[in-house]
């Protein structure tokens, strides 16, 4: 098999042996969960419950008008304690539903649903009430992906994990390869594409028999195939991914659709499946929970809302509290750093990393030493170095022109710069105010 | 008086014409590679625009403002001429050795500046002080680089050998580039000196206040 | 003699044409602009040096008249050249002076430290990967992104990392308040008497405020029920005082437990608290 | 319109007219000390190859050159009661920064009178050391680079670094000037050829070095 | 001919090496555009004051014996040349006027302009010779500007020491710019 | 739970390895061999002269930073680069003072005024060189035969030199006792020839450059286009191609000083640009100019055009051609007539 890649990118050390050969552990058990209201890209929700209320597990407990939207569901049965701003996985405070495990295991899921055999809009539906969003991180409401307005021959199942550390897609593809197939099969029917492909990088080879085997067994006569991956980061990034896959590139302000093909995460494909055959609401999602100053790396499932202070305090992942330096939400390139680990998993939570203070290391920004070496690894072909620079003299011209806007944030510039330059902070910076900026021009030209 | 003198000292360093507005430098760095060149150039341009602003002055009051620029022309050139034919009759070998720089006094923007901005307003003792003022403010940032370059670039200054015999002179100084370098930090020691004065003074002055509160 | 005569008709003739050519064309090429432009354009040396950075003393009159360019660019003309530009283009008074008041008072003792934060040194920076580097979602970064985007040298950072503004500097241009990620500054009338909360945090749970920062306002009501104008309500969390009816008797500023409530006219423009930055 | 052109013209005229005719006087009174000192300067010059030479007659359109990169600026016979000493030839070319003017005398000896570098456009404290009369190619004997042309024949090879002392690190600028003395030497020397001048007795061309 | 303009354009810079046209080098190079318009602007003046000024002294002034009146009648006609030019571009071409006609002022008072015509006639060149020694000081002019720009453009972001903030750096920059010219010196022997 | 002592950082929280100090210390690993040759070419003189432009460049960059009061900056290692290739670029004869004086010249001048490290439009060390050569043009011309000692030793002429003064190869062959041009490549490749301290050998300093290369310290595209179309120019203007790039400092120039990342431009098609037009210039200085080598001023004059060639970037992802404004203004211009 070809293994095809994209241009530019960078390979940190992956990590990844720490948690790769340990099965998924399912750890059910919450006492209380502290759910975020808004988890996804789209329109805040409005709470449905109040502080005392009794809830299922499955039970939609907050929604929203709106095409932007997505429902949120209790992920464990009890009563509603408290609805609060919490801090989330963001490092942002937001109003969050607490509530507390009752020992009662009522449950209200929806009804089972032949994803093959319903309507699309139906399909589309039962994908907006199960309140799935894409688990690879962005969060984006599946239902509004799976609509796309121009036609699609491709979806790709992104198996690439490309961040080091993380292996729960990787456990995934081991563990469920014919949930994996189903929901790629599920996902071709709904968006009418001939052919899907599942793209696993090559650190992940030793899945790849599993998943052809489940191709011809569960892949119900759809055209789909393996694609090994060169292992690199941003494999995953959906236009790296595309642009490895197909060769083409989205083009610039466009839409993976502009290329015919959409791209889902493996455990977001899983959750879909879940959702049609069990009525299960998006309620839980498998994570790594890893890093140097974790005693017990894992993957594991945990229902959301599940905060991780509260796995440590059960005994069930084990932290090195003198040696912790850093604490992610993510993986470590596109990971949030968080100021302690009192915070909740998200549907969009794919690890959590208890980084050693060794590995933290603590960096000053000296200055460009033009290497380079940002431009050669940056994954969409711009100039880092010559963007922060006109970042840096506010050029705003310059850097819109340089291609400020198309950055994916990936972090690889970051990564590679001797220099230890802050250049994908910036850049982020950058984009909001350039949007800011042109919001205000807009505005002035309506006047 | 007090306000010739002060007109008279504000050219010679805080509106220096060439250390402060900086115009007129061509002349300032061609000519100075060594100090002769920069007595000679400093001495031709006060006395070019001693006279333009003097006559220019006495005269402002009929010159039509639409025949402003080519009557200012015509006054900075005649006198530029003077100057060129009389170098040219009795000190030939500087005149030789300034070429083109003398009769380009005529563009020079320091002269053009001065005659708009303070000749075309001021009366003529006035005029005197400024021209006088803003010459020898010229002249002796010449004749400054003129003597740095000139001893580092060949060892003399004013064609007297100053440095030590084993002493083996930095061509640099007295190439283009050693001029450009010369005048860049000739400039930049000024603007340093002047934070300093302004710091200088903003402290009495903070002082003062102190006292008075 | 001779020469002399040749000089002299020579001469004529040639400043005449030209004189006349001049004059020709700039009537038959004029062209209509202005009015302002040609004033600056009078008032500026006309020496055409490229040193104020515009292509000649028009471009730069131009540039002046469209108030692209400050009065006193012009280094040929000096001081009083600035002058005189400066009084050509001179704003109408405003209707009201203003300045900008800074909302909070977490100093670096004070305001705690939600974790170290490494990265670029800007608030808004600082802002968008941390949510906000103090325990206090709403409090000051203190990397001064306000201080950098003040035009009027008004503001400059406090050893204590809070931002000063200079009350005899600012113009109330409004520039921090537009910059500040954290929208900490008022924009308020020069003039305006009477109590300010120095504090934005609107988290309404006590015991968080506490947590986070010594001078934050702990919603204790104490001032809205000192008051004895009844001028305060608490708006979205934080006291808000009612100006019309507000007499500055200073019992809110009194009976405050952590001291962030203050009056506009002495504790925050008045000479007393201002520190100058030495 | 037309009285406000007529207007400006005018008034621009009656300056122009004055200051032109004030430069006309000033003209007139440095015209004769500028004159003067051209002469001065080149007959001093001249002097300086043939101290004996009473008089100069212009006689550049008789010399051709060989050198097509050389160019002669001007020629003269020198004379001397009647009696030509020999021809001053000023002729210049290309060096290292720019034009070189250099004059060259050549006596009836068909040996070089002198040199002198009028101008050079080389760089100060290199190439421009050929003009200096402090530089000296032979500290010893205080010659300086033109100086040591002085009673070369026509029939030395001129060659930089064998028969001539280059200026220190100026090997171009010492072979310019070699070039162009060379190139008027030989028009000169052919010149006193055509005119028929012998070269005199070898005896009376002892003086020569 | 190729002598003359390889020597003005890079031998003989006129802003490297010989010093001319500073005010404006410093004043017009902040952005390589501008430079670049400054640059032809001038190309353009140069060029029309030498077909001027050249047949002027050679036809009239030279024979009229008037040639102490040069400096007066060439600043005369190039000031003049420049405004008539301006005028007339305002006028009837704004496009053009809008790229170049407002560097045209500044050009009057440009000394290169003045020493090119001047040394037309004291180096002995003929008109040809004439026009392609302008051509070559102001296309020099041109270069030096675009290159100082793009200097400028390097070094705008740079943590320049505060005592050569300014006008300063400018020179040193240059100073570099002339030392690397010097590699262009005896190109043309 | 910790509270207010973890690092809060901005994405990636990772980093490759490679930092600017690594970087500096691998070239200056590379120019070990070729200055420990220079040493055993020139003996001592050559060892003091390399301290001493190291330290004087370590010591003024040091002083230079203190009295403006920036942050230290030494420890990236990179004014000891310069130094070092300063030394490597000179004649074994420079009188130490001067050597001092260029490259006090090299880090102040050239480098710290445009703010240091990364921000120097010209390469120091070459402005240092040019500095002294300007400055002092009979002492950083005067070259030594290698293997005698440089203190009374009889000075030389460097093969290119000779062959500006228009001796044939077989000529140089002769008198540099090589026998016959193979023997002179031979010789030139090996590095027993007179020249500045580091050049000499082309196979030391070749292996220096592959080391680098094979670090991904530089990229292989300046060094190729300048070795390429030095030979390629110097063979259109009838030089020996071969010749060209053995003399000189043609390698050690391609492999360490147009590569320098400050003054080179950073896309590979500026890179390309600016490599070939290194190549261009030392052909025609060689040939035409006033010097018998022109690798200094050839660098110096590209390093100008880096700004300009760094606008040559390379298409980003997904680049979609700006629509012309023009079509659409067409048809609505039309329309209104
Ligand atoms: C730099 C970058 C790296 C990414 N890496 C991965 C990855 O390794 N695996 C993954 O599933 N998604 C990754 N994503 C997210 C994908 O781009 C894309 O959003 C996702 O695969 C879409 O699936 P979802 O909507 O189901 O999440 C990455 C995104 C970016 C910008
Ligand atoms: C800045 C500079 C200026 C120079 N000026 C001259 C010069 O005016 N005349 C000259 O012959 N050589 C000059 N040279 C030296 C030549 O470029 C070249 O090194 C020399 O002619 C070779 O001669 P050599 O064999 O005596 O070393 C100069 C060199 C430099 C670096
Ligand atoms: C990178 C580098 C650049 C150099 N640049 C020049 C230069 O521009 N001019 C010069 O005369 N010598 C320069 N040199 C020194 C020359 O190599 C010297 O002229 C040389 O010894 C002559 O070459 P050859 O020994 O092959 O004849 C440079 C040396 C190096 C290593
Ligand atoms: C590959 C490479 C080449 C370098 N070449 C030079 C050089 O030619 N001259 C120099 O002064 N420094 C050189 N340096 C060191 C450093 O980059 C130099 O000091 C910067 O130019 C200063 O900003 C080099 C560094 C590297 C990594
Ligand atoms: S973060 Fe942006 S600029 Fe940096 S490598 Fe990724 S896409 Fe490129
Ligand atoms: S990787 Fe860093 S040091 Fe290198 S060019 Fe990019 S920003 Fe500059
Ligand atoms: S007031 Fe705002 S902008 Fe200013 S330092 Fe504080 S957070 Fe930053
Ligand atoms: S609590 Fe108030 S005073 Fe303290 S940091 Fe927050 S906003 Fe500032
Ligand atoms: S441009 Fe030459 S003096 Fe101003």
């Amino acid at each position: 098999m070809a293994v095809k890649s994209f241009r530019g990118g960078a390979h940190p050390p992956e990590r990844k042996d720490r948690t790769s050969g340990l099965p998924i552990e399912y750890l059910r058990g919450a006492k209380s969960v502290v759910i975020p209201v808004n988890q996804h890209f789209g329109a805040p929700l409005q709470p449905l419950v109040k502080v005392g209320d009794q809830v299922k597990r499955g039970q939609k407990i907050a929604d929203a008008d709106g095409r932007m939207t997505v429902p949120v569901h209790a992920s464990v049965a009890g009563v509603v304690k408290k609805i609060e701003p919490r801090t989330q996985s963001n490092n942002v405070d937001g109003p969050c539903i607490v509530v507390e495990a009752d020992g009662s295991d009522g449950v209200d899921f929806l009804a089972p649903l032949d994803g093959f055999a319903c309507t699309k809009d139906e399909a589309l539906a039962r994908i907006r009430e199960a309140g799935i969003v894409g688990m690879g991180g962005a969060g984006f409401p599946a239902h509004v992906k799976l609509a796309p307005s121009k036609p699609i021959a491709l979806v790709i199942a992104n198996g690439a994990e490309c961040e080091p550390y993380l292996t729960i897609d990787e456990r995934v593809m081991i563990e469920r390869p014919g949930d994996l197939v189903e929901g790629v099969a599920l996902t071709m029917k709904i968006v009418g594409a001939p052919k899907g492909v599942i793209a696993v990088e090559e650190n992940k080879a030793h899945a790849v028999a599993g998943l052809e085997k489940a191709v011809a067994e569960k892949g119900r006569g759809f055209d789909i195939e393996v694609q090994l991956l060169k292992t690199k980061y941003p494999q995953g990034g959906e236009k790296m991914l595309i642009s490895a896959v197909t060769g083409k590139e989205v083009p610039s302000g466009g839409l993976p659709m502009d290329v015919g093909c959409v791209v889902q995460n493996i455990g977001t494909l899983v959750a879909m499946v879940e959702a049609f055959r069990e009525g299960k609401p998006l309620i839980e999602r498998g994570l790594t929970i890893s890093g140097a100053a974790c005693a017990s790396p894992k993957n594991v499932v945990v229902p959301i809302g599940t905060l991780v202070s509260d796995l440590v305090a059960e005994g069930k992942v084990e932290v090195t509290e003198a040696e912790l330096g850093r604490v992610i939400f993510g993986g470590p390139m596109m990971g949030t750093a968080v100021p302690h680990y009192a915070i909740p998993v998200q549907k969009n939570t794919s690890g959590v990393l208890l980084v050693s203070k060794k590995e933290a290391e603590h960096y000053v920004e000296h200055s460009c030493i033009r290497c380079g070496r940002c431009m050669r690894a940056c994954s969409c072909r711009l100039s880092p170095a010559l963007l922060n620079q006109a970042l840096v003299a506010g050029d705003w011209e310059d850097a819109e022109k340089i291609g400020l806007l198309d950055c994916v944030e990936c972090g690889t510039c970051s990564y590679v710069c001797p220099a230890r330059i802050q250049l994908v902070q910036r850049f982020r910076v950058g984009k909001q105010l350039l949007r800011a900026k042109k919001q205000k021009e807009a505005q002035n030209a309506c006047k | 008086m007090k306000r010739l003198w002060n007109i008279f000292k504000a050219g010679i360093i805080y509106e220096n014409p060439l250390l402060m507005l900086m115009i007129g430098l061509c002349s300032a760095l061609a000519v100075t590679t060594n100090v002769q060149n920069g007595v000679g150039m400093g001495l031709a341009m006060t006395f070019v625009m001693l006279f333009s602003e003097v006559i220019i002055s006495i005269f402002r009051k009929v010159i039509p403002n639409s025949a402003r620029m080519p009557i200012f022309i015509i006054v900075i050139a005649a006198f530029t001429t003077i100057i060129d034919l009389v170098m040219k009759a009795y000190f030939p070998e500087l005149s030789k050795s300034m070429g083109v720089f003398i009769p380009l006094i005529v563009v020079n923007c320091i002269i053009m500046g001065r005659v708009e901005a303070f000749a075309s307003k001021e009366k003529v003792l006035d005029c005197v002080a400024d021209s006088l003022g803003m010459g020898l403010g010229y002249t002796w940032v010449l004749v400054g680089i003129a003597a740095f370059r000139e001893l580092l670039g060949n060892g003399t200054v004013a064609g007297l050998q100053v440095m030590p015999a084993g002493f083996e002179p930095i061509l640099f100084f007295i190439l283009p580039p050693g001029g450009f370098l010369v005048f860049a930090l000739f400039i930049s020691l000024n603007i340093w000196l002047k934070g300093r004065m302004q710091k200088a003074a903003a402290k009495s002055a903070a002082k003062a206040e102190e006292v008075a509160a | 003699m001779m020469t002399i005569l040749i000089t002299l008709g020579f001469s004529a003739l040639l400043a005449f044409v030209l004189g006349a050519l001049l004059g020709f064309f700039r009537e038959k090429f004029k062209v209509e602009r202005d009015p302002l432009v040609d004033a600056v354009r009078g008032a500026l040396p006309g020496a055409n040096c490229g040193g104020c950075g515009y292509p000649g003393c028009d471009g730069y009159a131009e540039a002046v008249a469209a108030r692209r360019a400050g009065p006193n660019l012009c280094s040929a003309g000096g001081s009083k050249t600035a002058e005189a530009v400066a009084a050509l283009v001179g704003v109408a008074a405003n209707a009201e002076d203003l300045v900008s008041v800074l909302l909070c008072s977490g100093t670096k003792e004070k305001a705690l430290d939600k974790g170290a934060y490494v990265g670029i040194p800007t608030c808004r920076g600082a802002k968008l990967s941390t949510g906000s580097t103090k325990a206090c979602a709403w409090g000051c970064q203190g990397f001064g992104d306000c201080v950098a985007v003040c035009k009027f040298d008004a503001l400059a950072m406090g050893d204590d990392g809070l931002p000063k503004v200079d009350y005899a500097k600012c113009t109330g241009c409004g520039m921090c308040a537009e910059e500040c990620p954290q929208k900490l500054f008022a924009i308020v009338p020069k003039s305006r008497k009477g109590s300010v909360v120095l504090c934005s945090n609107r988290n309404v749970v006590k015991a968080n405020v506490m947590k986070a920062c010594k001078a934050g306002c702990i919603k204790c009501e104490a001032c809205v029920k000192i008051c004895p104008e009844a001028c305060i309500a608490m708006v979205n969390g934080i006291p808000v005082t009612d100006y019309a009816k507000c007499t500055s008797c200073g019992k809110c500023v009194e009976k405050c437990p952590t001291k962030c409530y203050a009056l506009l006219e002495t504790d925050v423009m008045g000479k007393k608290k201002v520190a100058v930055n030495a | 319109m037309m009285k406000d052109i007529v207007k400006l013209g005018l008034i621009l005229a009656a300056f122009a007219a004055a200051a032109c005719v004030g430069l006309a006087f000033v003209n007139q009174a440095t015209e004769g000390q500028i004159a003067i000192n051209q002469e001065k300067q080149l007959n001093e010059s001249l002097k300086g190859l043939f101290p004996e030479a009473e008089k100069f007659n212009d006689i550049t359109k008789e010399l051709t050159l060989a050198d097509p990169a050389v160019k002669l600026e001007a020629a003269y016979l020198v004379e001397r009661g009647g009696a030509p000493l020999g021809i001053a030839a000023k002729a210049s070319g290309n060096s290292y920064g720019g034009v070189t003017t250099v004059l060259v005398g050549l006596g009836l000896d068909r040996r070089i009178a002198g040199v002198r570098v009028l101008d050079t456009k080389d760089t100060p404290g290199l190439g421009a050391n050929a003009a200096v009369p402090t530089y000296f190619v032979d500290k010893t004997s205080k010659t300086t680079f033109p100086g040591q042309f002085t009673g070369k024949a026509l029939s030395d090879p001129f060659v930089v670094k064998e028969d001539i002392a280059a200026i220190t690190a100026s090997t171009i600028t010492s072979k310019a000037i070699t070039k162009i003395i060379k190139a008027s030497a030989d028009a000169a020397g052919a010149r006193l050829e055509a005119i028929a001048m012998a070269p005199p007795a070898p005896a009376d061309a002892a003086g020569g070095k | 001919m190729t002598k003359i303009f390889i020597i003005a354009l890079l031998i003989n810079n006129v802003v490297l090496m010989r010093f001319l046209a500073l005010c404006s080098y410093v004043g017009m190079t902040s952005d390589v555009g501008q430079s670049v318009g400054m640059g032809f602007a001038v190309t353009f003046v140069t060029v029309l004051a030498t077909a001027v000024t050249w047949p002027l002294q050679t036809f009239v002034l030279a024979p009229l014996g008037l040639g102490f009146l040069q400096i007066l009648v060439f600043i005369l006609v190039i000031a003049s040349l420049v405004q008539l030019v301006e005028f007339y571009l305002k006028k009837n071409v704004p496009g053009l006027y809008a790229a170049m006609g407002i560097y045209l002022p500044l050009i009057t008072t440009n000394c290169a302009i003045l020493a090119v015509t001047f040394e037309n006639i004291s180096n002995g060149y003929n008109f040809i010779e004439s026009i392609v020694y302008s051509v070559g000081v102001s296309l020099g002019y041109l270069l030096a500007m675009v290159l100082l720009a793009g200097v400028r453009d390097r070094i705008k972001n740079s943590p320049i020491p505060a005592f050569l903030k300014g006008t300063p750096i400018l020179f040193a920059a240059t100073s570099l710019i002339a030392i690397a010219f010097m590699g262009f010196s005896g190109l043309v022997k | 739970m910790p509270a207010n002592n973890l690092l809060l950082s901005s994405s990636p929280h990772a980093f490759a390895p490679a930092t600017t100090r690594k970087i500096m210390l691998a070239v200056i690993i590379a120019l070990l061999p070729a200055t420990g040759y220079g040493i055993y070419l020139y003996g001592l003189p050559a060892l003091i002269l390399v301290i001493a432009t190291v330290a004087a460049s370590v010591a003024s960059e040091l002083l230079f930073r203190a009295a403006i009061k920036a942050p230290r900056s030494v420890g990236d290692l990179s004014a000891i680069v310069t130094g070092l290739l300063l030394a490597l670029i000179l004649p074994p004869s420079t009188p130490i003072w001067m050597a001092v004086l260029g490259a006090v010249f090299s880090i102040v001048v050239a480098k710290e005024f445009f703010g240091g490290l990364g921000a120097n439009p010209f390469n120091p060390a070459l402005i240092g060189r040019a500095f002294l050569l300007m400055s002092f043009p009979a002492a950083i011309t005067t070259w030594h035969k290698p293997l005698q000692g440089i203190v009374d030793a009889a000075t030389t002429a460097t093969p290119l030199n000779l062959v500006k003064q228009g001796a044939s190869l077989a000529d140089v062959a002769a008198q540099v006792g090589a026998g016959d041009v193979g023997g002179l490549y031979w010789q030139l490749f090996l590095g027993n020839r007179s020249g500045s301290i580091g050049e000499s050998s082309i196979l030391l300093v070749s292996i220096g450059g592959l080391f680098l290369l094979g670090l991904g310290v530089i990229q292989w595209i300046v060094p190729v286009a300048v070795l390429g179309t030095t030979a390629l120019f110097s063979w259109a203007l009838g030089m020996d191609p071969l010749f060209s790039l053995l003399s000189g400092g043609v390698v050690f120039g391609a492999f360490f000083m147009a590569t320098d990342y400050s003054t080179s431009p950073l896309t590979p098609l500026g890179k390309a640009i600016y490599g070939a037009g290194i190549g261009l210039l030392i052909a025609l200085i060689r040939k035409l100019g006033g010097f018998p080598e022109g690798v200094t001023y050839a660098i110096l004059v590209m390093n100008m055009l880096s700004p300009f060639l760094d606008k040559l970037r390379v298409k980003k992802y997904g680049y979609v051609a700006p629509k012309k404004p023009a079509k659409t203004a067409a048809p609505a211009k039309e329309a209104a007539k």
